[in-house]
């Protein structure tokens, strides 16, 4: 009896999972429309920092339609779940630009996951605007990045720390991925250039989402112990960094002793503990949320409002994005059309402002026009900022410390080339015809 | 067993005969619909489609290996992934080399990841995979070995349900680790990626994404009818006698560890040549692959087509990664919500998976409601 | 070795203790070829564990355990020992529940069992005609292709002596055969046992008096895990020791 | 006249003067004196002033003999300077003000009374950095070193250590001649002593090294190392060859202590990484080992143990010290409340079935990570570290332990004993061991077995909530915090051998320090994988844990 019930129940469930599928149905293609693709985690990992970008995107289109939209067009998100897993970022990018034919895509955060999806875009010849700082060492034809190359985050940082306040000895912590990799070794490259004796410099690497800092923190202290002023470079990862903070403030390293210079925390990360051990801590971005400039308060005051909750921080990847999308509408405007390579065609030399009350501007290389700005965290979890480039400095995709790609050049203007050798006058890498 | 044989015997059986019609299917409908039929008809098969049909054909194989030896010898690996993504990193590195000086920075020999962390020459774990031959034997042999000194370990010491079940996932999450560290040389997380052709055939041709395609479907269908071989010989029996009552069949003058070990091994094969036709496809490996969760959803891959069928595995892969595909995109911000009640409620009312379902009315004195409880007996 | 040659099966001194309780103590016991032998005794006298230790699923902590003259049944695993020609039918029948009658009989056959003849195996009009044999024996040749799982207690008894009789070894080690059986069915398994007898040697553990008279010759009594009696029933239902453990225990 | 402002006594008579004129505050307000109108000056010199300037500025402040130089400077240290951005005029923050509020309560710098409040987008922050602030520490230092707060004292000296000036040194002296307090008094001691080695006399030298050579802290380690280096011309840093020698010695002892001591360090640093796999191990070893059921979604649970925690916090705004003992509590109730929702609606039907269990509950885990992801977000949630929990206890100079480790050992400790009393000493532990062992039997002595099984799932459950409160204080409350663990406890349990609460604890003991001990060799990744390999291996040798379970019931066959 109980046999034949669980069946009927098997057949029930059947069904409604196949009801299920149609009542999803995606929203047939209305006419007259615009359809941008959000390819951010919403779920996995890296959801902690993607899903704000997705519900920032998101507020950015929903304020353009209601400017009145794109060349008379409603712009429609399409919204879809990478789940924090790579390969289904490949997959999601092209069910993008294939299937829902998205006129542009703003996504990624991770540099495996914008690896992953640059044959996608390549081949298909999408658009993608990658609104994180990352390690350089590429430009496609295919991507915008509007968050800081090496030289517009990492340098900038270290010449701080150099310059004003003395540190002579040096520890690079990083989580083990490209990311910090590639900058270290910018950094490693730059630091002996300036004279550090490689004694007095102190590399290690560290797991994804390592939570037992106990030792390391213990080594940081021993090593910065030996007399010379001391800091700590860190490009570790996302999760990993509430730990070492906590860690930080309980083995009581202050700032004044021995200060961290992270490269991926930012208000949002703060925003996720209690920042009063912390204070003195520094970070270096392109932008900060207590950066006091109209623009800026005008768009926290959007976010705010759009998010409803006034607790919200806002953090540089945001504007990043902000300044992707901005660039991208204008370039549309433009091009008078969302066809990508004219749109692509468009975007080298276009101009948007800034939140912090500069140009951002796409250079040749796909890169964009950044101030660098050092913050020492506040107990709030906001930042002070205590050193700032003069004027702007242009990303390079290509680091001129690396021996390996001096000679490089990326330029999709004159060369239409994202990887030329100045010396063999040869364009390699690319991934097109 | 002679082919011949092995068809006739398959096709005595009605899923065999679904399951096979399909493939056939796929294998002639793929390229038509993707070559022939003009891109703006609706019928058109865009690469979109290939590439996810492609990666539906390689989670299925992998779930057939799991069937293989969890629903037929009550093995239950939870970190069978592992194979896959072994097999998956030797044409990983196939692939590496066949970029040659395409990379980034136009090192002929090195690939770009070890150009970048300043390797000045090849390590010799890298060399013979410029050759395809070699990479395909390596895409057998690297898991095979694996799987046997595992297996060989773990079943001569009688390991068996849970703590089996559970060091088979400390093994994936250790190569997992090994795997992230970037001074392993297998390109750290990022993993490989950005390959160019395989065999000189442009990987970014739908041609070659067609061709990918029918060979799955191929070994597929090859692969399962080596599984249905084993099962429906008396070596298959003397499995099925393991599951039910180990140490019967000790008594009984069988060794029970080297049929194990065996069936065991030749699933990790499977396994392996599985992730190595996933690479080309996906077009990226990267440790992330030997993560546990995979394993896990692998089994429940099986769980949910049905256990003991083998061809209800392969039902179950599609079915769920077809749910994840669509549930993503349909409800992005809710999916785990689907596909999480989707699993409790298949365990709850279908014991014998979705396949049970279809069959329970079909052939009901076979008394499959005992079947749901294969592979739980190691256990108790 | 032993001192009196000639024998099927040797026990000797042989000792198992489960931490602190000795299961079997000191315990000597001799099996002639072709011989049945019942070996009764009171709950916990010892007797599954001596057929544990015979078929290798026990490791003793001392004595010895030989088959025949030159094979020394401890450094064999269970494999090797059923495949010397030792079968076992246990006391909670086990049959292969998943398999079918016809299976079960099929996987018990004598031969090669190793993973790479089985898979290759094809079964002979010679196996064949063995297996409808015991079949009959065993009173299942009508349902060869029912599940084992589906037969009723007394057919699970029968099925796994058929799966004894398939081994065709030299010494069958039955424990409690006729437990859940019906009074016919009872009869039958004696007959059975006696016409097994003489071909094979057959070891009985059985609780059920009237059976163990109804079959045996030899009587062993043990208890607390050594012997305390044996010879035939009359002369073990006088021994005093004996009826102190029966009715005065 | 820094010599005459600094000098305690006189000092305090400013302030004690400042304090009687405070009745005529106002009025005294109106008409500045020169003085204070200097003193305005000086400080409105900060308002757009180079952090280098700052410093400067911040030297003449201190030299200004002003009453109100500690009042300031404090205020400046503590990010409580402000000035109006009409006027310019500088402002003092109320202490404790909150940066974000819209209002500030204003404070004047001359009177140092109350200036009423004003909107806060009216005003901006002088802003420090870190060597401003260091800088002003050190001169403030000069000011506490004669506070009647002994902790505040010594905390002035620690300051004036890392830079002693004869300035500083000279008032360390006057002070060491007053000083009571024992403590303070050897402080002063060993920083007088640093900075006799910079000192002509050979004899004044060698005695500083006898005093230092019982310090145990690094800084005099390296100081002491310097005396004995080459400098690069070959001639000695040190010139006195018995300095040399006695500084030798020192080093050496001092090395071979601290050597020991983080030896004990290390070791306790693997007791507490242990301590978190115990914690997240015993829940499940009771789910699992005892149950049988493979609980997938144990994780989370340990997830929802940690959000309550900060709904907790929440809750009670302003109380982190107490709320995390609420939390506890709060947690296990939730957690197991759970447990025993998902064992009636799901597990109850699987018994038996353990990898059924195993796809159901990790059906429930993405159920669970998916809620929390839609009521919290997908954003990390901040769980306050209560002050009592936070800080390192200070053994000594060489070895010092964290608070919230300690506790936290401590507290797996607790939960561990509170269940084994749980299980050995009440009713429902003679149950569940009664059901777990023998179902059939416990059921025909009347024990309902239904009612037992949802018990002991909602135990193992509330356990893993607790867990979910330490781990709070560890590490990121989000969505994936389950994730991160569940592999790790079920290693632990399997090693420790299933159903054996027991063997959880040497396991997991075992695992954390292994893992730590091997770490500062084979770094973080290998020495994981170690901890994994070994295990493997280890079940091959012991195929059903360190403490197998015993009787039938875990019979296999």
């Amino acid at each position: 009896m109980k046999f034949r019930w669980t069946r009927m129940a098997g057949w029930v469930l059947a069904g409604g999972m196949a009801v299920s599928c149609l009542a999803f149905a995606r929203p047939a293609k209305a006419q007259g429309t615009i359809k941008v693709g959000i390819l951010h985690s919403l779920s996995g990992t890296m959801a902690i920092s993607e899903t704000t970008l997705k519900d920032t995107d998101l507020m950015l289109i929903d304020e353009q339609n209601k400017k009145g939209g794109l060349l008379g067009k409603k712009l429609v998100p399409v919204v879809v779940d990478p789940a924090s897993n790579w390969p289904l970022f490949a997959e999601k990018a092209q069910e993008l630009l294939e299937k829902d034919k998205v006129a542009v895509v703003f996504g990624c955060w991770t540099s495996v996951s914008r690896k992953s999806v640059l044959p996608v875009f390549e081949k298909d010849d999408g658009l993608l605007f990658y609104p994180v700082q990352y390690e350089g060492e590429e430009s496609s034809r295919n991507v915008i990045y509007t968050g800081a190359a090496p030289n517009q985050q990492a340098i900038p940082a270290v010449d701080y720390l150099m310059n004003e306040v003395g540190v002579k000895r040096w520890v690079l912590e990083g989580t083990d991925y490209v990311y910090p990799r590639t900058t270290n070794k910018i950094l490693e490259a730059y630091l002996r250039s300036k004279g550090v004796k490689p004694e007095d410099i102190s590399v290690n690497y560290t797991p994804f989402g390592y939570s037992d800092w106990q030792a390391r923190v213990a080594a940081i202290k021993k090593f910065g112990s030996a007399g010379k002023k001391t800091a700590v470079i860190s490009t570790i990862n996302g999760d990993a960094n509430v730990p070492f903070y906590k860690e930080l403030g309980n083995q009581k390293i202050s700032a004044e002793d021995i200060p961290v210079m992270a490269f991926s925390v930012g208000e949002e990360e703060l925003s996720g503990l209690d920042a009063r051990p912390l204070v003195g801590h520094l970070a270096a971005w392109n932008y900060f949320e207590s950066i006091n400039t109209p623009e800026n308060k005008a768009f926290i005051a959007k976010w705010h409002q759009y998010i409803k909750n006034n607790k919200r921080t806002v953090n540089d990847p945001m504007e990043a994005s902000y300044i992707g999308f901005n660039l991208w509408v204008k370039a549309v405007q433009k091009a008078g059309t969302t066809d990508v390579d004219k749109v692509i065609a468009a975007l080298p030399g276009i101009e948007t402002p800034n939140l912090t009350g500069g140009m951002a501007k796409v250079l040749p290389d796909h890169h964009i026009t950044k101030p660098v700005y050092v913050g020492e965290i506040r107990a709030d979890g906001q930042f002070d900022v205590v050193w700032k480039t003069k004027g702007l400095v242009p990303g390079e995709a290509w680091s001129r410390y690396l021996p390996s790609d001096k000679y490089i050049v990326a330029d999709w203007v004159k060369l239409k080339c994202g990887n030329y050798n100045t010396l063999t006058k040869k364009c390699s890498g690319q991934n097109y015809k | 067993m002679g082919k011949n044989m092995l068809w006739i015997s398959a096709w005595k059986d009605k899923g065999s005969r679904w399951f096979l019609g399909a493939l056939a299917l796929l294998f002639i409908a793929a390229p038509i619909l993707n070559q022939l039929v003009p891109a703006s008809s609706a019928f058109h098969l865009s690469t979109y489609g290939l590439t996810l049909i492609g990666k539906y054909l390689c989670y299925a194989l992998l779930a057939l290996t799991i069937d293989l030896i969890w629903g037929y010898c009550g093995i239950l690996s939870l970190g069978h992934a592992a194979f896959f993504a072994l097999g998956g990193y030797a044409m990983g590195m196939y692939l590496m080399r066949e970029i040659g000086p395409r990379g980034v920075y136009g090192n002929p020999i090195l690939p770009d990841f070890m150009v970048f962390l300043n390797w000045k020459s090849l390590p010799w774990f890298w060399h013979g995979f410029n050759h395809f031959w070699f990479a395909v034997i390596m895409i057998m042999l690297v898991p095979a070995a694996l799987a046997f000194v595992f297996g060989w370990l773990a079943f001569r010491s009688r390991v068996t349900g849970v703590y089996l079940s559970i060091i088979t996932q400390a093994l994936t999450y250790a190569l997992m680790l090994a795997f992230f560290r970037n001074d392993m040389g297998f390109g750290g997380n990022n993993g490989f990626t950005d390959f160019k052709d395989i065999l000189g055939f442009d990987l970014h041709s739908d041609r070659v994404h067609v061709a990918l395609l029918m060979i799955t479907a191929i070994v597929l269908a090859v692969s399962y009818l080596m599984c249905r071989a084993i099962v429906e010989s008396r070596a298959g029996r003397v499995l099925r006698a393991i599951r039910d009552a180990e140490s019967r069949t000790r008594f009984l003058g069988y060794r029970v560890e080297s049929y194990k070990l065996w069936v065991f091994v030749f699933s990790a094969i499977l396994a392996g040549i599985a992730g190595a036709l996933y690479v080309p496809q996906i077009g990226i490996i990267n440790p992330s692959e030997f993560s546990p969760i995979n394993s896990i959803e692998a089994v429940v891959w099986v769980a949910v087509g049905g256990r003991g069928t083998l061809y209800g595995a392969a039902a179950g892969a599609v079915l769920v990664n077809y749910a994840k595909t669509y549930f993503t995109t349909a409800i992005p911000e809710a999916w785990y919500y689907a596909l999480g009640a989707l699993f409790v409620l298949v365990t709850l009312f279908l014991p014998s998976g979705i396949i049970g379902l279809v069959r329970s009315r079909t052939n009901k004195q076979k008394g499959l409601r005992m079947q749901s409880d294969k592979g739980e007996r190691p256990i108790e | 070795m032993s001192i009196r040659p000639g024998k099927i099966l040797y026990i000797e001194n042989l000792t198992v203790s489960f931490d602190g309780f000795k299961a079997l103590n000191e315990l000597t016991l001799y099996v002639d070829p072709g011989e049945l032998r019942c070996i009764i005794g009171p709950n916990g006298a010892g007797k599954t564990t001596m057929m544990d230790v015979i078929t290798g699923k026990t490791r003793p902590d001392s004595g010895t355990v030989w088959f025949g003259d030159n094979l020394n049944l401890l450094a064999l695993s269970e494999p090797e020992i059923a495949q010397a020609g030792i079968g076992r039918k246990f006391q909670k029948p086990t049959v292969f529940e998943q398999l079918t009658v016809f299976e079960n009989l099929e996987l018990a056959l004598a031969g090669s069992k190793t993973f790479w003849n089985t898979l290759l195996a094809r079964i002979t009009p010679a196996q064949k005609k063995r297996i409808y044999e015991v079949l009959d024996i065993i009173g299942l040749a009508q349902q060869p292709q029912a599940l084992g799982g589906t037969l009723a207690h007394g057919q699970k008894q029968w099925l796994e002596i058929g799966m004894l009789l398939m081994q065709e070894p030299q010494l069958l080690l039955v424990d409690e055969p006729v437990a859940g059986m019906t009074p016919q069915e009872i009869e039958r398994t004696a007959a059975l046992l006696q016409s097994l007898a003489g071909k094979h040697s057959v070891v009985v553990v059985e609780h059920d008096m009237d059976f163990v008279r109804s079959i045996a010759k030899r009587v062993t009594v043990l208890h607390e895990g050594r012997v305390i009696a044996e010879g035939d029933m009359d002369q073990v239902q006088k021994d005093p020791r004996v009826i102190e453990v029966y009715l005065g225990g | 006249m820094s010599k005459f402002l600094l000098r305690p006594g006189v000092q305090w008579l400013l302030v004690l003067l400042l304090l009687a004129s405070r009745s005529a505050g106002p009025l005294y307000a109106q008409v500045p004196s020169p003085r204070d109108a200097a003193f305005l000056a000086t400080l409105g010199q900060l308002r757009d002033a180079s952090f280098p300037d700052k410093d400067n500025i911040v030297e003449q402040i201190a030299r200004s003999g002003h009453p109100n130089v500690e009042a300031v400077l404090t205020a400046f240290l503590q990010d409580r300077l402000y000035f109006r951005n009409q006027d310019q005029k500088i402002f003092l923050l109320k202490p404790g003000e909150d940066e974000d509020a819209s209002t500030y309560d204003l404070i004047d710098p001359i009177t140092l009374q109350s200036a009423g409040s004003a909107s806060s987008d009216g005003f901006t922050k002088i802003i420090t950095n870190n060597h401003l602030r260091r800088v002003l520490q050190e001169t403030l230092a000069r000011f506490r070193l004669s506070s009647t707060d002994a902790a505040v004292r010594m905390k002035a000296v620690r300051d004036m250590e890392r830079n002693l000036s004869d300035a500083n040194a000279q008032l360390l002296q006057e002070r060491s001649g007053v000083e009571t307090n024992p403590e303070v008094k050897k402080e002063i001691g060993i920083a007088l002593a640093l900075a006799a080695l910079n000192s002509p006399d050979a004899q004044a030298r060698l005695s500083a090294v006898s005093t230092l050579r019982h310090s145990l802290r690094q800084n005099v380690l390296n100081r002491l190392d310097d005396l004995v280096q080459k400098s690069p011309d070959g001639s000695f840093a040190e010139s006195d060859a018995g300095v040399r020698q006695a500084a030798a010695d020192a080093v050496i002892s001092i090395g071979r202590w601290r050597t020991f001591y983080s030896g004990i360090q290390t070791l306790f640093f693997g007791l507490s990484l242990g301590s978190v796999l115990v914690l997240i191990a015993i829940g499940l070893a009771i789910t699992f080992g005892v149950m049988g059921v493979i609980n997938m979604a144990h994780g989370e649970l340990m997830m929802l143990g940690a959000y309550t925690t900060y709904v907790v916090q929440v809750a009670m705004p302003g109380h982190p010290e107490t709320s995390i003992l609420v939390a506890i509590p709060a947690a296990f109730l939730v957690a197991a409340l759970a447990g025993i929702l998902i064992e009636r609606t799901v597990i109850r039907f699987l018994y038996g079935r353990p990898l059924e269990t195993l796809l159901a509950t990790f059906g429930v885990s993405l159920i669970l990570q998916q809620l929390v992801r839609s009521i919290f977000t997908a954003l990390n949630r901040s769980v306050a570290t209560p002050d009592w929990m936070s800080g390192t206890l200070q053994l000594n100079d060489a070895l010092s332990i964290t608070y919230n480790r300690l506790y936290i050992v401590i507290f797996t400790l607790l939960v561990f004993g509170a269940l084994l009393v749980v299980l050995k000493r009440t009713r429902l532990g003679l149950e569940i061991r009664a059901v777990s062992q023998n179902r059939s039997m416990a059921k025909a002595m009347g024990i309902r077995s239904e009612w037992v099984d949802a018990l002991t799932f909602g135990l193992g459950s509330g356990i893993a909530g607790v867990a979910g409160v330490a781990l709070s204080q560890l590490t990121n409350v989000n969505p994936n915090l389950g994730q991160s663990y569940i592999i790790d406890s079920f290693m632990v349990v399997v090693f420790g051998g299933v159903g054996n609460l027991w063997g959880a604890m040497v396991g997991g003991m075992s695992m954390g320090v292994v893992n730590e001990l091997l770490e500062p060799y084979s770094g973080a990744v290998l020495a994981k994988i170690f901890v994994l390999v070994a295990l493997i291996l280890f079940i091959q040798s012991r195929p059903r844990g360190l403490f197998p379970p015993t009787g039938r019931a875990s019979d296999n066959q």
